[in-house]
């Protein structure tokens, strides 16, 4: 279903060039931002979506800025922002829609909705609601990959908010004394739904709180998708390096409710102003043009191909089943 | 004017903190934001930052700091934003706050909030019905509410509780049933069940949202001339075994509804009351009817098939009432 | 020589860790320590620091770590030093593990051994009996061997199986009970009870240490010239229904004994189980011998009021006897 | 039954000079050593006790030091090795013993055991065995003392293991973020059970993660009990100041195992040697002849006194009667 290779590299960004990844990142930039904005923006508001939902628009530097560093073993705890973790695993457009729907085509036919996508063969882990759920989860994944004396990593990605739960705690202390290939990558955008993030926490930073674990830690501006990257590449080569988790604090603002359904009145004004100059598609999109890497021509074309397959995908999704009663019962155990 | 469900609990909410200063109010999003549900709206505005407290994302922290206010004089009404978080909380509520007073008689009187229930699209940790986790454990108090005088009346009556009570308020309900309440304060004891429809022919002993579809189902089958009794539990910890077998005796027939799984639901509870009590007085098996053993699933046709309904109780009924 | 219930523990984790390289352990204290229970003494050394995991104080981590490794591949088996701090991982096991498969078809091969059980004046928080917090949660497996045999049977079984399991071993048994084992290697399957011992004229039902005190009891009553049949269940969930009925059909009367508080325990799973199945066949009410529904009491003299013995078994037994 | 006021000053420690501090001191650090020496080396052994013995030998300095510090309305969360907090706030010898022994004169009148002692009347919180589970239940004590505007605070006990659990993380950041009246005091012991503290977390000190709550932080010898009272001071201080949570990490050691039945043989020997020789007593002791603060004959009488103490207490205990079964079912709820 996806064109993507036409425009984007199939290789990891790892070992490629600036202008290379520009156009990666900003093409699983774009693509988050159609596939949630059509989410919350039309089929939320046609009544064709099921339950909650809950976007990263104005975050997507965050996810796309490191995951195009994972290697496909790699393993990804994608959080509810991360969307574009999703979709540059390989998880399809089509299976997003369809997961919002409820239908049969969703990544978890059905079973369950929103964000809540995992799939074992693209090394993707799926979040329970619980905030920060995943965070001792990973620590064992990391542990498995250990053992099976395997390079690979771990991304486990988190809002501010989420650093107040126990688990969140435990799981990075666990994986600090294991010394586990993990990186932590925070979505600081300043709210966890209502509460801004002075409410939750009294250091200044998420990073504030690395120390506490012994383990190194990053600030970034999360909206400039190549410095999230940097920093990633940094994080990454720690990790895989064996020197233990580290943490990666991207500073960005939710440009939206806590979810579909929520206006957000609680935000100040001058807030949604200022960081909607800071759009970080629009800024990588001026530093590639700054740069020569694309021209105007290629962007639009960029943006209408997105549109294109999102169109396609929704219509895919559209055609797709609700589940069949009869698997109600199925897969609570393994069939005996 | 009729008011909500949600109204209820609001009003019962607002009532109690003026009476007594002592009341509180803790949990996420629950003062400026009024809550996920709104059900807080305007009470930060009234009573203040120090009555109405925003926490971090910590639920254990939530029921925690509860249980230390209420051991020092306070009552803590504390919010879980869905009942399926109160997992988060755990220790606290089973561990901690359930058996201070047994241990070293220091009565923890507080009050746990949780949105629960399905029919909402919510998935598996939006919909969960969590009583039973709590109704195996002595030195708590569990309430459901089914309707919006109750609702008012039992949040008042589990503020006033000196021992900690988990309040399940269904979310399905919030907006969906509305009724007249009595102007002048009340409140509804608890511990104590309610027959919401009296009949002869078999009971129907339920709780929560369950209660509607019980009446429902009875409606259905007074046209077929079977005269159904639902029993309304109101409270599940302390159970009104009394009420139970009181109606089993008068029907002969039993027919136990719950929303929530199967396999160790309350429904085990009460058919273990009834044979060791009522035995002699029973005409037919005890039967159940409720969601099957899995998560609660997410999508419509799928939580539609796992939701018990009006149509499934009036087979099983049926069946019993021929047996 | 015969084996220990513990050292039959011990033994099953040796033969599945020798067995198969993807099983691990992970704990508090469980490598140069060798577990409170020194369960696993001798591991670390043998199997070495990747796959006899120390961890810090942690349930919650140690549940959601076993889950995370489990999903790529391995077996983790954790251990809960006592089982009274499995609530401080619950959100994990419940929510996380309990529900990977239903949602997104991830299996989660993990155990945790959880020694629990009264009877060794360890109060309320070294003395809980929690498996009904988790036989109402669909996507668990609960395992409570009563005997040396099926504690390394069911080891086996529960490391091999593909779901999670939560292995309930019984604290007052460890040392206690002893037999011969069989010297080439076998498992005992999850999910299937056992006949204790055989009898005519009723049932006890039981799982877990009160087997022994159901077999107590029974061989008491022999002396009356009742004949008892002892149903041990070892596997709570899922629950082994048929046999169970089979039993009751056979008996016609149904003595239901666990060592857990009563109210949502598992005699009511069991009740229910056996009125809507096998009512015509039973002559009698089913009765329930438990712990009351306190927390457990630390002091000898209220410890043994607070536990089920072969007295209160056999005073029950008889009455429904004579029924 | 206590004759501690012919030699304590019964006021409390704020005020007092050094000579009469040392004093309070030590009476209190060789009380809690004679009583926990008596149930963990000859009750226990004479089969006595009911149940598992925690004791805190060596690390008396820590709940002395700062215990003393106390107004009768502070909240006090002592832990499994803080027998001083509970002596010095009124429990009396004879209730502790009666309590390890299971009988009705128990703080718990049987009910519960060991260390679980708590008295409302005493402003004392009982611990649960759960490590860390205080924490949280501490903040939501400062948070009602705060409510009540009364000038009391709290003080939360707990060990370096203790760290590492969700409930310890969610308690301090909720109680930070709300500038909560509460003075954490960790007796960093080395150990948890028999995990070093290396395996437990990867910073070096507890006091390194207070930076992740925005609260100030001091480490102090836990073994100098004046040490101890002086850095106590300050947190006192500052809490009651209205200035929020403050945290002392006081570096000790466990000179015995985790409990009665643990040989603790993974403690390397040298560990016992050098800090045998740093034990709290003793070096008081040397103190406060070197200052002349006490003689050798007063420190001789001292330890005749309380030993008598405790003997009176002990014999008081085994007169105290096993709880009435018939008290079962009682306190599980609020008599109707
Ligand atoms: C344990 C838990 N409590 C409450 C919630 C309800 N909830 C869902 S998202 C959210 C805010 C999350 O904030 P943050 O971690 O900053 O992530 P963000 O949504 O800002 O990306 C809350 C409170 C939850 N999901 N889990
Ligand atoms: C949640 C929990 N898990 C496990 C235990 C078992 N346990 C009791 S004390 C202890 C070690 C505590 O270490 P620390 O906090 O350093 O206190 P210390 O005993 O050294 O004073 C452990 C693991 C427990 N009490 N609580
Ligand atoms: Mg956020
Ligand atoms: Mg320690």
């Amino acid at each position: 279903m996806s064109t993507a290779e036409l425009i984007v590299p199939p290789t990891r960004t790892q070992d490629a060039g600036p202008a290379e990844i520009a156009r990666k990142c900003l093409y699983y930039m774009c693509q988050m931002r159609e596939v949630e904005d059509r989410i919350e923006r039309k089929l939320y508001r046609q009544g064709k979506i099921v339950g909650g939902v809950y976007v990263g628009r104005g975050q997507e530097a965050v996810s796309v800025g490191t995951a195009v560093l994972a290697a496909p073993e790699d393993v990804l705890f994608p959080s509810h922002r991360d969307m574009a973790a999703l979709l540059i695993r390989g998880v399809t457009p089509g299976q997003v829609f369809a997961q919002y729907m409820g239908r049969v085509g969703g990544v978890t036919r059905g079973k369950d909705g929103n964000m809540h996508m995992g799939d074992l063969k693209l090394n993707i882990v799926s979040i329970i609601s619980a905030m920060a759920a995943s965070v001792p989860v990973a620590a064992g994944a990391a542990l498995a990959l250990r053992y099976q004396a395997k390079n690979h990593i771990v991304f486990c990605y988190f809002g501010d908010g989420a650093t107040s739960r126990g688990d969140w705690h435990e799981g990075l202390n666990f994986a600090a004394v294991q010394k586990l290939p993990v990186v932590y990558i925070c979505n600081n955008n300043q709210y966890a739904y209502s509460t801004p993030v002075a409410r939750q926490m009294s250091c200044a930073n998420v990073a504030d709180r690395g120390p506490a674990y012994g383990i190194p830690v990053e600030i970034v501006d999360g909206n400039d998708v190549l410095a999230v990257h940097e920093a990633g590449r940094r994080a990454v080569e720690h990790a895989r390096a064996g020197k233990g988790p580290y943490l990666l604090e991207c500073k960005t603002f939710r440009m939206t409710g806590h979810s579909a359904h929520d206006a957000a009145d609680y935000v100040p004004k001058h807030l949604w102003d200022e960081w909607a100059k800071l759009d970080p598609i629009t800024r990588l999109e001026a530093r590639m043009r700054d740069q020569g890497w694309a021209t105007e021509a290629e962007l639009d074309a960029l943006h209408a191909r997105i549109r294109g397959e999102v169109d396609e995908a929704v219509a895919w999704a559209e055609k797709s089943p609700y589940p069949d009663p009869a698997t109600l019962l199925e897969d609570v155990y393994e069939a005996w | 004017m009729p008011t909500t469900y949600l109204e209820a609990i609001r009003e019962g909410l607002w009532e109690e903190m003026e009476r007594d200063a002592n009341v509180f109010l803790i949990g996420e999003d629950i003062a400026t934001y009024g809550g996920a549900f709104k059900v807080t709206a305007g009470f930060v505005e009234k009573f203040g930052e120090m009555r109405v407290v925003d926490t971090p994302i910590s639920e254990s922290a939530i029921v925690g700091a509860s249980i230390g206010a209420s051991l020092m004089g306070l009552r803590a009404v504390a919010e879980m934003q869905f009942s399926d978080f109160i997992t988060c909380g755990f220790d606290q509520i089973v561990n901690f706050a359930a058996k201070c007073r047994y241990r070293w008689n220091a009565p923890v009187p507080m009050v746990v909030r949780a949105p629960s229930g399905g029919g909402i699209h919510g998935g598996p940790f939006h919909s969960q019905n969590p009583e039973m986790w709590f109704v195996r454990t002595p030195g708590l108090k569990v309430v459901t509410p089914a309707t919006a005088y109750d609702a008012k009346g039992l949040i008042k009556s589990a503020i006033r509780d000196n021992d900690p009570v988990l309040f399940f308020e269904h979310k399905g309900l919030y907006r969906r049933i509305k009724e007249d309440l009595p102007p002048e304060p009340y409140t509804v004891p608890i511990g104590k069940a309610r027959i919401a429809r009296e009949g002869r022919d078999l009971s129907i002993i339920t709780y929560g949202a369950m209660v509607w579809v019980a009446l429902e189902a009875a409606g259905k089958l007074a046209e077929e001339a079977i005269e159904v009794e639902v029993v309304d539990l109101r409270t599940l910890l302390p159970l009104d075994r009394k009420t139970v077998c009181e109606s089993a005796k008068k029907t002969s027939k039993v027919l136990l509804l719950h929303e929530d799984t199967r396999t160790g639901g309350m429904a085990g509870e009460l058919a273990a009351t009834l044979t060791e009590t009522v035995w002699d007085d029973l005409d037919g098996p005890i039967v159940r009817v409720t969601a099957p053993d899995t998560p609660v699933p997410f999508s419509p046709p799928l939580e539609e098939a796992f939701l018990p309904n009006a149509e499934k109780v009036i087979e099983k009924a049926r069946w019993l009432f021929r047996y």
